[in-house]
C-alpha cells in the first residue's frame, strides 16, 4: 500500500492482501491491506476492538479469514489465510508471543522454549521421537540471547512457577529458538515494570539486528517512539494510517487511532478537601511487606507505585482482604478494620478494582447486570427475598449510563464489550456499594487512550464526590496525571512519597529502581 | 435470553412428543390417568438426585455428586433403624412417618456437609471427593443391615406418601415439584442464586467480587445431601423396603438428567425447570418402551443416544440452514 | 525480600520432593500399610500373597494406563470398561466361532484395535462436540454397554479359543508354599509390563507425550503452538481404548469365561487409582510409576482387610475412608 | 374376548439362567392360543429397575406377572398396588412376599441346603473345614441353603468344622474367585466348599484348580450345567445341584393361568411339568400360598451334557 517500493525489487517478506474478518455481524476486519519488510519493527496500534488481535491471529493461523490473501516472498499461501493454519505459519517463519504468552504453564522452560522447533521440523506430526539432549541445547542457547539462565536448574523449571518478567522472555526466546523470521508481540509491556521494559526492547532491538521482522502491538506510546520504525495505526477494523514513527509526534498518533484529540495535560484539578479516611500503621506481611504506614484523606487520589517485587500488589491485596496482613493497624474513618476476605473489605466500604479484569474481576459470559450488581444483591431484595428485576435493571442502567458504558443492554454478555468498556463496568460495579475507599489496581491496563481519557475522568469525578481513591499501578504517566501523592514502594517498604504536581517519571522510576543503599532523592511528608 | 427458552421450549415438545406417540402406538392405557400418575410418582426418586447433581455442576470447578443415592439409601436405612426403635410403626405410624422423615433429613444433612467440607476446606476434587464419600457413605449403609435389605413392613402413611394421588396428583410427585419450584426460585431469583451462578462462571472473581465462596460451597453440598435424604424417603415410602444397593444404576442416569437438562457441567449455567422436563422426558421415554416391551438394554442404548445428539444439536448452527441462499 | 541461607528443614525439604514427585508420597503410603498389615498379620508378607496381589492388579493397571494418559490430556474416559466389555466378548465369541485356533498374537493385536476403534470414535465425539469427556463417554458407555448386550449377546461363555486359554493358565513362575498350595506369578504380568512401558516410552520419549502434557496445561495454547488437539484426542482415546481392549482380553483369559456383565462399575476406582498416583484430574500431570503405584495401593487395599480382621461389611467404608484421607492429603500438599 | 396376559419379569435380562427361563415362557406361550406370555427383566441387576419395569406393566393393566424378585422386600409396595388393581401376582424364588397371589420354590430350600452338604460331606468323608458362599448376604434363598447345610453338617458330621461362613460373591465370578483364593490362603487345610450363586463355583474351581488342590478339596453347589463344564470335566468342581429354569418360568405361566381361571390349586395337584407333579401347598405369610415341587437335579462330571443351559 503505502511503502511499496517503486522500483521491481526482491518480493516483501509477507503481503497482506485484502483481508476481511467477521464474526457473526461484526466486522472485524475490512479489507486490510499490508506489506511488511525483513529486518523492519512495525507498531500496529488502535483502539481496543479495533481489530489488532484479530489481525495477528489471523496472520499467525490460529484464526480463518474470511476473505483475502496473505503471502510470503511473493508465494501466495493460500487463499484464505487460515490455510496456513498454527503450523503453517510456524513452519513460515511467523511465532507470536501472545497477549496472554501461550507458555504451557505445566511444561519445562527448556520445553517451552525448544519444543515448538521440534514440532515445526516434524511439520506439525506427532508420532515421532523427542529428541531430549536437542531440546536442552537449544532452549539454553535461546535462553542466553534473552539474559536468561541456561542452566539446568532453570531448564527444568515449571514455566508457571517463573515470575511474570521471565515468562515474558522466555515466550521471546521461543522465538528466537525456532529461527523466526517475523516476531509478533500483542501488548508485551503491558505486565512489566520499567526495567523489564528496557531489558525487553533491548531484545527486541537485537532481533532487528539480526534481519528479523518484529510487529509490535501496544498502547504506549514512549515505547514506539523509543523503538522508532513505522506505525500501523488502525480504526474500526481499518488501516487509516501508515506512517514514521520518528515523523509523527505521539499526539497526532493519538488523534489517528481516536479521531479526537486527547490532552496530555494533567487531569487531577481538584484539591483535598476532607479529614483523613485510611490510616495503616505497621502493617506487615512476610516476604511481601513490613511496617508499612501511610494515610489518605476523603476527596484524594494517592497513587502507589513500584516494581514488581516491591510489595505493591500485596499491599492492595491486604486492603482488599483478598490476602489479609500479617500484622499492623488499619483504619477506616476512625474504626479500626481488619477485612480477612474480600467480602468484609465491601462490609467495611471498600470497593478493590482488580489487576486482571478477565480472570479475576469479571463473570465474562454473564450479563452486564449481573456483573454490576454482584455486590449489592442483598439490597435489591423485595419483601419475598426475591431479587427485583426491574431494580437491579434500574441500578446496572444507572450506573454504565454514569460511566458512559457502550453497550446495547444491561442483559448482553460482558464478553461482548471492548476492553475499555468492561473495565468500566468493572468500576461500575464497586460504585454500587458507594464505597469510602476505592482501590484501582492498574485500572487502565491493556485499555486504548480514548478509554483511559473516560476512565481517569470518572475517577476524578469521584474523588471530587468525597471518595479516597488509591491507585496501584506501574504506568507512571497515569499515577503522575491523575495523584494528589504518589508512594514508592521498594522491597516491602515506602521508599518515598512525593506530591504528584512537582515531581517526574524520572525520579519515580530512579527511586524505584535504585538500590536499597541509594538515599531516596527527597522525601515529601505529606 | 431467546436461548434459554428454546432449550426450554425443545424440552417440553420433547415431553409432548413422547407422550402422544406413546398413546397412539401404545394404546389408549398409556394416556390414562392411572398410567401418568405411575409416570409421575416414578420421577421424583430419580428426579430429586438429578437436582442434586445439577446443583453441583451449577457451582463449578468440576463440581459433581457422585454419592446421592448411596446417602439416599443410607438415610432411609439409619432413620428405620433409629425411628423403629423410637415407636413402633404399628402403634403409631403417622408419628413413625414423620420421625422417618427426620432422621432421613439430618442424615443427608450430615452427609452433605461432610461433602461439602471435603470440597470447600481440603481442595478435593469434587469427582474425588464424593466417589470417597459414596463409597463410605454405601459402606456404612452395609455395615448397619449386614448386605441385607429391610423391610418397613406396609406403613400407611408413608405408603401414601409415595402412591397415593391427591386431586389426580400424587404426593410425592408433588413434592418434587415443589422442592424443584422452591430451588428454581432460589437459583433464579435470590442473591444466594444469583452468586451460585456467578461463582460457578468464575471463581476467583467471585471471590474477589466478595462471594463467600467456601459457605456456598458447604451450603450448596448440603442441599444436594438434603434432597438425596428426601430422595431416601421418597424410596422407603415407594418400596417399603430400604436396602444399600438399591437404584445403583442411579449415579449415572442422575448425571444423564442433569446434562440433558442443559445444565453446563463446566458450571456456571443451569435451569431447574429444563432439569424437570429432562427427568419427566425420561421417565416417559422408558414407561412407553415397558409398555411396548421393548430390551431394556436397547432403552440404555436410546439414552446414550439422545445424551450425544442433545450434545450434538447445541453444536449445530440452526441458522446456517435457515439463512436464505444467496 | 532476599532469602536467608538458614538449613531448610527435613520436613518442608521432603515436602517439596514430594511436591515434585507425587509417586514417593503413594510409595509410603503403601509402606505404611504394608507395614501395618505385616504387623497385624506377619503371614502377609509370604510370596504367594505377594503374586496374588499382583495377578489383581493387572487388569487395573492395563486400564490405568490408559486412564493415566487421558487424565494427562485433560481429559475424562469413564467408557473404557465397557469397550472393554465389548471387545472382550464380540472377539472371543468370533474367535470361538470363526477362527478357533487363532494365536494370541494375533487375537491381542486385534483386541487392542477394535478397542482403539471405539476409542477413535470417543475422541471424534468430544472434539466435534466440543462437550466435557467426563459427559461424552457417559453417553458413550451406555451406547457400547448397551449395544453388546442388545446386538451381541448377553450369556456367559466358558468356552474359550485354545490360546486364550492356555495364556489365562501360563505362569512365569509358580511357588509351592509348605501346605502345598502352589501360586504362581501369571503370565499375563507381562501383558502389564509391555503397556506400562509403551506408555512411559510415548509419553516421555515422544513428540506425542509432549503434546499429550501440553494440551493437558492449556488446550488452547497448545493449539495456538501448532500442536494439533484432534490428532491428540483422537490418539489420547484411541490409546485408552486399545488398552481397554488388550485388558478385556487378559481378564477373559485369566477368568477364563466371558461375561457380557464384567467390568462394569470398575471406571471411577480406576480413576481413583490414577489420582492417587499422583496425577490431577485437571490433567496435565502425571507419572507411569505413580499410576503403578496407585494402582498396587487400590489393590492393596481391597485385598488386605481380611488379613487385618476387618469384617467384609466393612470394606466399601474402609476403602471410602482411605480414598478421601489419602486424596485430602495429595490435595493439601499439592496445594501448599 | 380380550386375550389374557402374562409378564414374567426377571432380575436381570439376558443371563443366561433367565435366558432358559424365557425358553419356558416362549414354550408355554406357544402352548397357548389364548394366552400373551412374555418375559422382561432390567438391564441392570438393581432391584429399583425392576420395581419400575412392574409398576409399568400394572400401569399397562396385564393381567398377571410372575416376578422372580431381585429383592423381596423392595417390591413388596408395588406388588401390593398390583394387587389392589386386580393384577394376580405369582412368585417364584420369594417365600417371603407378603404381596403375592402365590409362590413357587422349585423344591423344599432347607431340603434343598441339606441335600448339597450331603454330598459334600460325602466327598470329605465327613471330616475337615469347609466354608459356604452366597450371592449375597440379601439372597434369602441363598442364605436358606448355607444355613441348612450348616444344620446338617453340625447335626450328622461332627467331624466337619464350618469356617468364615457365608462368604458374599456378588454374583461375580472373579469376586468368588478372589474370596476363594483368600480363604485357601487364610486356611490352607481346608477341605470343602459349598455355593450358592450359580458362578459361585466357577470361581471356587478356578481358585481351586490355580491352587493345585484339584481332588484335595471338595466343591459343591448351585451350578449351570453348561458353565460349569469345564471346570467338571478338570474335577475341580464335583458336583452341581440346579433346577430347570425353562421348567420354572412354564410352571410360573401355568400357575398364573389357573390363578387367572380362578381355579383352586390342592395339595399334591400335578402342574404337568416335570419336578412339580406332587405340589406341596402351604400357605404362605400373606394371604397368598406358597407351592412346593421337587425339581431339583443334581450332576457330575458324566451327566451335566444332558442339560444345554
Ligand atoms: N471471537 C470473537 N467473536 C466475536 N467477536 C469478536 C471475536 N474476537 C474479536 N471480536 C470482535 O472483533 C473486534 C476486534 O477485536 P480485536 O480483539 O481484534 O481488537 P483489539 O484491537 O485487539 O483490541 P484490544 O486493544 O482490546 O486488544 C471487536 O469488536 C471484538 O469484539
Ligand atoms: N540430554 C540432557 N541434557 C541435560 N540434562 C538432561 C538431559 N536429559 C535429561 N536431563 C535431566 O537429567 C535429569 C534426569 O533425567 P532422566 O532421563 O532420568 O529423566 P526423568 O524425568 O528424571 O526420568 P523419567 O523420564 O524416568 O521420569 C532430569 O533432571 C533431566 O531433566
Ligand atoms: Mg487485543
Ligand atoms: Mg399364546
Amino acid at each position: 500500500m503505502l511503502s511499496q517500493p517503486a522500483t521491481p525489487a526482491p518480493p516483501p517478506f509477507l503481503e497482506i492482501r485484502n483481508l476481511r474478518k467477521s464474526f457473526g455481524g461484526v466486522q472485524a476486519l475490512k479489507d486490510v491491506s499490508l506489506t511488511l519488510e525483513a529486518g523492519q519493527i512495525y507498531h500496529l496500534m488502535g483502539e481496543n476492538g479495533c481489530g489488532k488481535s484479530t489481525l495477528i491471529k489471523i496472520v499467525s493461523g490460529a484464526q480463518l479469514a474470511s476473505a483475502g490473501q496473505i503471502l510470503i516472498d511473493g508465494m501466495p499461501t493460500g487463499t484464505l489465510a487460515g490455510d496456513l493454519g498454527a503450523i503453517g505459519a510456524l513452519k513460515a517463519g511467523i511465532e507470536t508471543v501472545y497477549q496472554d504468552l501461550s507458555l504451557l504453564p505445566n511444561l519445562s522452560v527448556a520445553e517451552n522454549v525448544a519444543l515448538t522447533g521440534q514440532l515445526v521440523a516434524a511439520g506439525g506430526r506427532l508420532a515421532r521421537r523427542l529428541q531430549r539432549a536437542a531440546l536442552f541445547d537449544t532452549a539454553a542457547q535461546a535462553l542466553k540471547q534473552v539474559h536468561l539462565p541456561g542452566d539446568m536448574a532453570f531448564l527444568t523449571r515449571r514455566t508457571d512457577s517463573l515470575p511474570l518478567a521471565s515468562r515474558q522472555l522466555v515466550a521471546i526466546a521461543r522465538a528466537i529458538a525456532a529461527r523466526a523470521r517475523l516476531v509478533i508481540m500483542d501488548e508485551p509491556t503491558t505486565a512489566l515494570t520499567r526495567q523489564e521494559v528496557e531489558n525487553l526492547l533491548l531484545v527486541v532491538r537485537r532481533l532487528l539486528d539480526q534481519g528479523v521482522t518484529v510487529l509490535f502491538v501496544t498502547h504506549k506510546l514512549d515505547e514506539v517512539k523509543s523503538l522508532g520504525g513505522e506505525a500501523i495505526i488502525m480504526r474500526d477494523g481499518e488501516i487509516v494510517a501508515h506512517r514514521p514513527v520518528a515523523t509523527t509526534s505521539k499526539a497526532a498518533i493519538s488523534q489517528l487511532m481516536t479521531g479526537r484529540e486527547i490532552s496530555e495535560a494533567r487531569y487531577r484539578t481538584g484539591s483535598v478537601t476532607g479529614a483523613p479516611l485510611l490510616e495503616v500503621s505497621g502493617l506487615s506481611q512476610p516476604r511481601a511487606f513490613h511496617d508499612l504506614s501511610l494515610s489518605l484523606a476523603a476527596g484524594e487520589i494517592l497513587g502507589v507505585t513500584g516494581l514488581l517485587d516491591s510489595g505493591r500488589n500485596e499491599l492492595a491485596l491486604a486492603l482488599a482482604g483478598v490476602r489479609p496482613a500479617a500484622s499492623g493497624r488499619i483504619e477506616l474513618d476512625g474504626q479500626t478494620i481488619w477485612p480477612k476476605t474480600p467480602g468484609e473489605a465491601i462490609a467495611a466500604g471498600i470497593g478493590y478494582v482488580p489487576e486482571d479484569r478477565l480472570t479475576e474481576g469479571l463473570f465474562l459470559e454473564k450479563p452486564i447486570r449481573e456483573n454490576v450488581t454482584l455486590p449489592v444483591l442483598d439490597r435489591l431484595k423485595n419483601t419475598f427475598g426475591m431479587i427485583s428485576p426491574r431494580r437491579a435493571r434500574a441500578l446496572a442502567e444507572a450506573q454504565i449510563a454514569g460511566l458512559q458504558v457502550v453497550a446495547p443492554d444491561v442483559g448482553a454478555p460482558v464478553q461482548s464489550l471492548s476492553g475499555g468498556n468492561q473495565q468500566r463496568v468493572l468500576i461500575g460495579r464497586w460504585l454500587t456499594i458507594n464505597p469510602r475507599l476505592l482501590i484501582l489496581h492498574g485500572p487502565t491496563v491493556g485499555v486504548d487512550v480514548g478509554s483511559k481519557d473516560t476512565i481517569f475522568r470518572i475517577i476524578q469525578r469521584l474523588a471530587g464526590e468525597g471518595m479516597a481513591v488509591l491507585i496501584i499501578s506501574d504506568d507512571l504517566p497515569e499515577l503522575l496525571q491523575n495523584c494528589d501523592r504518589i508512594l514508592v514502594m521498594r522491597q516491602g517498604a515506602i521508599a518515598a512519597s512525593y506530591d504528584a504536581a512537582s515531581t517526574d517519571e524520572d525520579r519515580l522510576y530512579q527511586t524505584m529502581a535504585s538500590g536499597s543503599a541509594a538515599a531516596p532523592a527527597r522525601e515529601v511528608t505529606a | 435470553m431467546r436461548n434459554l427458552d428454546r432449550q426450554t421450549v425443545f424440552l417440553a415438545l420433547i415431553n409432548i412428543i413422547v407422550l402422544l406417540t406413546g398413546g397412539w402406538i401404545a394404546g389408549a392405557n398409556f394416556l390414562d390417568s392411572y398410567n401418568l400418575q405411575i409416570m409421575a410418582s416414578q420421577v421424583p426418586e430419580l428426579g430429586l438426585l438429578a437436582l442434586g447433581v445439577a446443583l453441583a455442576m451449577i457451582s463449578g470447578n468440576g463440581g459433581i455428586d457422585l454419592s446421592g443415592i448411596a446417602l439416599a439409601n443410607l438415610s432411609g436405612i439409619t432413620a428405620f433403624l433409629i425411628a423403629s426403635q423410637l415407636i413402633a410403626p404399628a402403634a403409631a405410624p403417622m408419628a413413625f412417618s414423620w420421625s422417618f422423615a427426620a432422621i432421613a433429613l439430618c442424615v443427608g444433612l450430615t452427609g452433605g456437609l461432610l461433602n461439602g467440607f471435603m470440597i470447600a476446606f481440603t481442595g478435593l476434587t469434587p469427582l474425588i471427593a464424593t466417589l470417597g464419600t459414596q463409597l463410605l457413605f454405601t459402606g456404612i449403609a452395609v455395615w448397619l443391615t449386614n448386605g441385607s435389605s429391610v423391610s418397613l413392613g406396609y406403613i400407611p402413611p408413608l405408603d401414601d406418601f409415595g402412591n397415593l394421588p391427591v386431586l389426580g396428583v400424587p404426593l410425592c410427585f408433588a413434592l418434587f415439584v415443589i422442592i424443584a419450584g422452591a430451588l428454581g426460585y432460589l437459583l433464579r431469583c435470590t442473591p444466594f442464586g444469583v452468586r451460585l451462578m456467578l461463582l460457578g462462571s468464575n471463581e476467583k472473581a467471585a471471590r474477589y467480587g466478595g462471594v463467600p465462596v467456601r459457605r456456598m460451597i458447604v451450603l450448596t453440598y448440603t442441599i444436594c445431601g438434603l434432597l438425596a435424604s428426601v430422595a431416601g424417603v421418597v424410596i422407603a415410602a415407594r418400596a417399603g423396603s430400604v436396602k444399600w444397593d438399591y437404584g445403583s444404576s442411579y449415579v449415572l442416569i442422575a448425571i444423564l438428567i442433569a446434562v440433558l437438562g442443559g445444565v453446563k457441567p463446566e458450571g456456571g449455567y443451569g435451569r431447574i425447570l429444563c432439569v424437570l422436563l429432562a427427568a419427566t422426558a425420561l421417565q416417559i421415554l422408558s414407561s412407553l418402551f415397558n409398555f411396548l416391551g421393548i430390551s431394556n438394554f436397547f432403552r440404555d442404548l436410546a439414552w446414550g443416544v439422545l445424551l450425544l445428539a442433545l450434545l450434538a444439536s447445541a453444536r449445530v448452527n440452526l441458522s446456517l440452514w435457515l439463512r436464505p441462499m444467496r | 525480600m532476599t532469602e536467608t541461607s538458614l538449613p531448610i528443614p527435613l520436613f518442608t525439604r521432603l515436602r517439596a520432593l514430594t511436591g515434585r514427585r507425587p509417586e514417593l508420597f503413594t510409595l509410603g503410603l503403601i509402606l505404611l500399610t504394608v507395614l501395618g498389615v505385616a504387623i497385624a498379620n506377619p503371614n502377609f508378607l509370604a510370596m504367594n500373597n505377594v503374586f496374588d496381589i499382583l495377578r489383581a492388579s493387572v487388569v487395573r493397571g492395563i486400564f490405568a494406563m490408559g486412564v493415566l494418559v487421558v487424565l494427562a490430556a485433560g481429559g475424562i474416559d469413564v467408557s473404557f470398561t465397557a469397550i472393554a466389555a465389548f471387545v472382550m466378548y464380540a472377539l472371543t465369541m468370533l474367535v470361538h466361532n470363526v477362527f478357533p485356533a487363532m494365536p494370541l498374537w494375533v487375537i491381542l493385536p486385534l483386541a487392542g484395535l477394535g478397542g482403539a476403534a471405539f476409542g477413535v470414535v470417543n475422541g471424534l465425539l468430544i472434539h466435534s462436540l466440543r462437550a466435557p469427556s467426563l459427559i461424552v463417554t457417559i453417553g458413550t458407555q451406555y451406547i457400547i454397554r448397551s449395544a453388546l448386550l442388545t446386538f451381541v449377546g448377553t450369556a456367559l461363555f466358558m468356552n474359550l479359543p485354545a490360546s486364550m486359554e492356555a495364556f489365562g493358565k501360563a505362569s512365569l513362575w509358580t511357588w509351592t508354599g509348605e501346605s502345598g498350595v502352589i501360586s504362581s506369578l501369571p503370565a499375563t504380568v507381562l501383558v502389564l509390563v509391555g503397556a506400562a512401558f509403551a506408555t512411559w516410552f510415548l509419553l516421555e520419549r515422544t513428540l506425542m507425550g509432549r503434546a499429550i502434557f501440553a494440551s493437558g496445561g492449556n488446550p488452547d495454547i497448545a493449539a495456538r503452538l501448532g500442536f494439533n488437539l484432534l490428532h491428540i484426542r483422537l490418539f489420547v482415546f484411541g490409546w485408552a481404548g486399545l488398552l481397554a481392549g488388550i485388558a478385556g482380553i487378559v481378564h477373559v483369559a485369566s477368568n477364563r469365561l466371558a461375561n457380557p456383565f464384567d467390568l462394569a462399575g470398575m471406571e471411577l476406582e480406576i480413576i481413583a487409582a490414577v489420582v492417587l498416583g499422583g496425577a490431577r484430574i485437571t490433567g496435565g500431570s502425571g507419572t507411569v510409576t505413580g499410576t503403578l503405584l496407585g494402582v498396587l495401593l487400590i489393590t492393596l487395599v481391597s485385598n488386605v482387610l481380611v488379613f487385618v480382621g476387618i469384617p467384609s461389611t466393612l470394606q466399601l467404608a474402609i476403602i471410602g475412608i482411605f480414598i478421601l484421607l489419602a486424596g485430602t492429603i495429595f490435595a493439601l500438599r499439592s496445594r501448599s | 374376548q380380550d386375550k389374557q396376559s402374562i409378564t414374567t419379569v426377571v432380575k436381570i435380562t439376558g443371563e443366561g439362567w433367565f435366558v432358559r427361563m424365557d425358553e419356558g415362557v416362549k414354550a408355554f406361550d406357544a402352548a397357548r392360543e389364548n394366552i400373551d406370555a412374555v418375559q422382561v427383566g432390567p438391564a441392570q441387576a438393581d432391584a429399583a429397575q425392576q420395581a419400575r419395569i412392574i409398576e409399568d406393566l400394572v400401569a399397562k393393566g396385564v393381567s398377571a406377572i410372575a416376578v422372580v424378585p431381585m429383592d423381596p422386600s423392595a417390591l413388596e409396595g408395588v406388588l401390593r398396588r398390583a394387587q389392589s388393581r386386580g393384577i394376580k401376582v405369582i412368585a417364584h424364588e420369594g417365600d417371603s412376599i407378603v404381596n403375592a397371589d402365590v409362590d413357587i420354590e422349585a423344591f423344599d430350600n432347607a431340603a434343598f441346603g441339606r441335600k448339597i452338604n450331603e454330598g459334600l460331606a460325602g466327598c470329605m468323608g465327613g471330616e475337615g473345614k469347609w466354608t459356604s458362599f452366597v450371592g449375597s448376604l440379601g439372597s434369602l434363598t441363598h442364605v436358606i441353603w448355607a444355613d441348612a447345610g450348616a444344620e446338617s453338617a453340625a447335626a450328622n458330621h461332627p467331624g466337619m468344622e464350618l469356617v468364615a461362613a457365608k462368604n458374599e460373591s456378588f454374583n461375580d465370578a472373579n469376586k468368588a474367585y478372589e474370596k476363594a483364593k483368600e480363604i485357601l490362603r487364610a486356611y490352607p487345610d481346608i477341605k470343602g466348599f459349598q455355593g450358592s450363586s450359580a458362578i459361585d463355583v466357577i470361581g471356587i474351581g478356578r481358585a481351586v484348580e490355580e491352587a493345585g488342590l484339584i481332588g484335595k478339596v471338595c466343591v459343591y453347589g448351585l451350578g449351570l450345567p453348561k458353565d460349569t463344564g469345564p471346570y467338571l470335566e478338570s474335577g475341580a468342581v464335583n458336583q452341581i445341584y440346579f433346577w430347570d429354569p425353562k421348567d420354572a418360568g412354564f410352571v410360573m405361566n401355568v400357575v398364573a393361568e389357573k390363578v387367572l381361571n380362578g381355579e383352586e390349586i390342592a395339595d399334591g395337584a400335578d402342574l404337568g411339568v416335570p419336578g412339580y407333579t406332587a405340589v406341596k401347598v402351604s400357605k404362605g405369610p400373606g394371604n397368598g400360598i406358597i407351592i412346593q415341587g421337587q425339581a431339583w437335579v443334581e450332576v457330575g462330571k458324566d451327566g451335566y451334557k444332558d442339560y444345554p443351559f
